[in-house]
């Protein structure tokens, strides 16, 4: 795919924005308007944004943790609003206040996330063959963690989905560590991409900091799986700038992370190193950039309004709505 | 009216529904062959592509029933034992019982999980459990368990067209029984509970292949006590009026459960009995169910799964 | 008595065990590290040899307790959210429930699972279960559920010293809870109920977290009512005896459940009691439970998981 | 390992009784002295076998399903008499006659089996983190059918294995087929060795029909275990000569298997390919061979008079006993 300036600016206001949502969503945590809990996307932002900023509208993602997903539905093009307002608790939000962090947007390929790890794999499968089926050329982008990939339910969907050959692309964000537990302990050996050869599938491994060659590297993909050749593997090397959760310590092996080693991960801040490229190429201005991120900012502000304003969900009767349907 | 064996009557529910629509397709292990009859035959007549043998990988199974489903199909994932519930409980008891409700009820799951069910075959352990509260235990499923071929077809029909997740649970020990099953098109709606047998002295309710014994007891007892036998057909949905009418007049309940005894669908329903009817009861109710074991191989079965001599019995104390 | 919090309770209950056998070893994901901190530091003074940090595998995990278990070892698992049950639900509901049993009871499967349960933090259906009646439909397992500090501890060691696989629920509701704490060795023996307050009028059973309300509604009530506390402290083996003792003296039982009502404990619960001492209940049991709904995540919960108002209607309504 | 002429005629002898037992089960099942189901070995004796003839008796077997476990027990010095009792439910069984078919002889590292396929993998991982702890040399063999190595187990156990570098050999008993699923309908590659490559495990694939050639690729794999060196892989390539278990017809994707394939498979017999192997060798005679089937035969028929006479167990009691450990 050839980017154009206009995605480039695309990727980069996504970048933005989803960087100005996640602080928010830390910031609004601490202030006890996000309820429950919140695990940062900062540092690994740019796998969602640049694998699903040039899919399809109806194309499906699985997202992945990491913010909850914002990365990955700012990257579809879901405004974040209606997200935020359920993570808040609110009955103008997504899931009418009911969901917590889970929320859907069918028309947009968000149709929902669980909340056991790894529980990824099989539900992507089970959209990839009904894409498959439908014959409409939708494609499933099922992003996850080196953590997730070692769940059974990688293999069994995996498996099926190369056997098959289901239009799905998996995308491993591997930020090295799964909540308290570097992948040295986790993983045999150097890339994750290797689970790929067990079913003969494609892989390649990218530099997860770099949006645009994650955005490549998807988007060959997703092509190819477009074009009916089956499933492939993307693994982005990418990183966790702060704590797995807000409110858990920082740590492997029961010690600090490496203050060093967190200073080195975020000399490569994706954010950062997407604006100097952009600015280094002529594509963005200093003042382009600047309005991008007051945009964004406007934005979280605006949202934040709304959510200010939105009354909290008091109808018991949203219980069996929600249970069964007709 | 022509019979047809349980199985057959299963079978001919799948082969009327993918005819019908064709969003429904079948998915599990050999389903092209068919571990109990229940799906043999179909593949010829519609095809691998609806009728799909998957690998050994009861997790991307049920997978794919939460997924296809939520895309506009209506997969009926073939789990072979309901014991095998427990090698993709995730999918099943987390993610399609509640992938709806927790995302706030905008979307639909219309997906059936059919296993088989049931001990008296000597199998062991896990292939004989009668899993009905570890469904129960998880609202967000329905739950159907026919006893005869005529509501084998009709609660399949049912649970195929529903928007909901079905678990289907047929028993083995029933897939060879005969009886009536008409030609044209019926469904049997959920949640209607029938009374076997009418009787005025005590209540038995007897899901699935419990049945069978309640009606024996009740025959056996005849000359002594007037026995109901309810057969509940969906325990989820419950048709727990039914039940209650039987109880407000026979003043004695009996429940059979095939399923452990601990936390089973009997001590629910006592329960419930007792929240709405406490005042009606003229004795406690009395529960038969697997003793509180798992299943074990060989004869020893028989110590622990409910025996005909139990049923009799506890009609007796409990009218005593 | 110097007093420690819940977590350090079960922190040090790990401690004096791995200290007192060798055999004893925990592994689960980033337990040297700890989410709840349960286990924070335990590396420091045993090593990752003893104190392993696995991937992100609960089947793995459970098989391992599993396996060891049967050579010898006296593993602990560390499920962390209870929750999580469901994606190893094999090895622990199939496997370390019946491997003994199925085997012809030759071998012995010292094992413990703990993990973390509990709703009332907002953490939505995937975070918050309290699967007690998941547990107890399988029996082969024993299940503790401390309510205190000093029972935290006492019900661990017990658990680790057991030669069964022990499901050990710590609630992420009492984590901070302080209370006396003996320096001394000790240990709870598994089906010994506490009495938590003395009553004549009704008998309140409350498991783990649940305890808090009844104690409450006790004291909010006690002008009117003489309420008495019963904390079962392990569900399986369940001392129903001290209960029994306490219903017949009251004539009155309310029991809570913070698990899905369906198929629960309470159920079983007032079933027993209803079996062994139906003539001496001047009332209808009752229940008060998670209503029949998955968790919802935000300020719905309210709606669904147990609330004090509910425990003290119940107890009103029990009187009434 | 450099095998001697005993080596080879005790191989011979365990593949020739596996057979004669196998066959005695079949026959006992029709009889209703067996009970419940029987799934035969025959044709897939070798690789049971020829795992666990060479064996220490304190090495750990997880059995395969195929024969429930008579290769492996056989090869493992375990004399079925035991196990066949409790099959057929008696009370002098191995478990009292409550196991069904499942058995247990610790002092021979038979510690038992689930029902559940793909079981294997978990439990074995922890036998061999305990043999690893223990530090005695145990090795845990675990024998599996290609249709197991779809279960997601698979990827954590070996994983796990893999990563802490345990005493494991995980057998591939590769027979093509899983109970009516060919491997090409479960797997999109040609070998399940490749399974391994997810894990840097070595793999090899081996004539699961030649019980020589099984029992050298197991026997190296199994001394690597022993030195720590982690895990390895063995694919066995092997046959099914009949249908998954006595009662199913013999069919995939609801059509009889093709007789020729079968006809094809059953021109492999493993027993027979070793008998003309050492007769040829000049390691046994004519009459050797058939001294060795005459005491196999002798062996059923003085197990099946055990179990004519062995009563069927009737205390409750046992039940009790059996649930939980004092
Ligand atoms: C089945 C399951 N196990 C454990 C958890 C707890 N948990 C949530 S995220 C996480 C770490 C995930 O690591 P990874 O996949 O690498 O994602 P990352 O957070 O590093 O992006 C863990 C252990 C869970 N939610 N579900
Ligand atoms: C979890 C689970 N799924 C399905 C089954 C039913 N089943 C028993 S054996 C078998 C086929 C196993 O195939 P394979 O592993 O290739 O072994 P083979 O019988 O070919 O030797 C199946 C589907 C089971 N027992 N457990
Ligand atoms: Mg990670
Ligand atoms: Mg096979």
């Amino acid at each position: 795919m050839k980017f154009e300036k206009e995605d480039l600016v695309k990727l980069y206001r996504n970048l933005v924005r989803t960087r100005a949502f996640d602080e928010a969503a830390v910031r609004w945590l601490a202030q006890g308007k996000l309820l429950a809990f919140y695990h940062p996307a900062q540092g690994g932002e740019a796998p969602g944004v640049g694998g699903c900023t040039f899919l399809r509208d109806d194309d499906i993602v699985y997202p992945h943790l990491r913010g909850h997903g914002l990365p990955h539905m700012i990257g579809k093009g879901i405004s974040p609003k209606l997200y935020l307002a359920e993570h808040c608790g609110k009955a103008t939000g997504a899931a009418g206040g009911m969901g917590g962090f889970h929320s859907v947007f069918p028309e947009k390929g968000a149709l929902g996330a669980g909340g056991t790890i790894g529980s990824c794999f099989p539900v992507s499968v089970g959209w990839a063959l009904a894409a498959k089926k439908n014959g409409r050329g939708q494609v499933v982008v099922c992003f996850f963690g080196d953590g997730s990939a070692n769940r059974g339910t990688w293999h069994e969907a995996a498996n099926m989905a190369a056997l098959w050959k289901l239009p799905v692309v998996w995308v491993c964000e591997n930020n090295g560590v799964a909540q308290f537990v570097p992948i040295e302990d986790a993983y045999p050996l150097e890339d994750l991409s290797n689970l790929a050869s067990a079913f003969g599938m494609p892989a390649v491994v990218v530099d997860g900091q770099d949006v645009m060659a994650v955005a490549e590297a998807v988007t060959a993909a997703v092509e190819r799986a477009r074009e009916g050749k089956g499933p492939s593997f993307v693994e982005c090397k990418t990183a966790r700038f702060g704590p797995h959760g807000i409110g858990n310590p920082d740590k492997v092996h029961g010690k600090d992370r490496d203050p060093r080693q967190i200073e080195e991960l975020k000399r490569r801040d994706p954010v950062a190193l997407f604006r100097s490229r952009l600015l280094e190429q002529g594509v963005l201005t200093e003042e382009d950039a600047e309005r991008i991120s007051r945009e964004a900012e406007a934005e979280v502000a605006e949202t934040e309004a709304f959510i200010d304003q939105s009354p909290f969900p008091d109808d018991p009767g949203m219980l069996d709505r929600a249970l069964y349907a007709e | 009216m022509r019979e047809l064996m349980y199985l057959q009557a299963i079978n001919e529910a799948l082969a009327e529904e993918l005819e019908r629509d064709e969003k429904v397709f079948l998915i599990g292990e050999g389903v092209q062959t068919g571990t109990f009859g229940t799906t043999t035959g179909l593949v010829d007549r519609f095809g691998p592509e609806r009728i799909m043998d998957s690998p050994l990988s009861e997790t991307a199974i049920a997978g794919v029933a939460v997924g296809a489903s939520m895309l506009g199909y209506r997969p009926v994932a073939d789990l072979m034992f309901a014991d095998f519930m427990y090698v993709c409980a995730d999918e099943i008891f987390l993610k399609a019982a509640q992938w709806r409700f927790m995302h706030g009820g905008l979307q639909t799951l219309p997906c059936v999980f059919m296993a088989n069910i049931g001990a008296y075959r000597k199998l062991g352990n896990e292939h004989s459990q009668c899993p009905f509260s570890l469904v129960l235990r998880s609202p967000g499923l329905k739950l159907a368990a026919p006893s005869d071929p005529y509501d084998a077809k009709g609660l399949l029909k049912t649970a195929i067209r529903d928007n909901n997740p079905v678990v289907y649970f047929f028993h083995k020990g029933l897939l060879g029984m005969s009886g009536p099953v008409p030609e044209e098109d019926y469904t049997i709606p959920f949640g209607q509970a029938v009374v076997r047998r009418e009787g005025d002295d005590v209540t038995v309710v007897a899901p699935s292949f419990m049945g069978f014994w309640a009606i024996a007891a009740a025959e056996e007892l005849k000359d002594r006590f007037s026995v109901e036998v309810i057969d509940p057909r969906t325990l989820e949905p419950l048709d727990l009026d039914t039940i209650l009418v039987s109880v407000r007049k026979t003043g004695h309940l009996v429940i059979l459960d095939e399923d452990t005894e601990r936390c089973g669908f009997a001590a629910e329903l006592a329960m419930q009995v007792m929240e709405k009817a406490f005042d009606d009861l003229d004795a406690p109710i009395k529960r038969v169910c697997a003793a509180n074991y798992p299943i074990p191989g060989g004869v020893m079965e028989k110590y622990v799964i409910p025996q005909p001599e139990q049923v009799m019995a506890a009609i007796e104390e409990v009218m005593a």
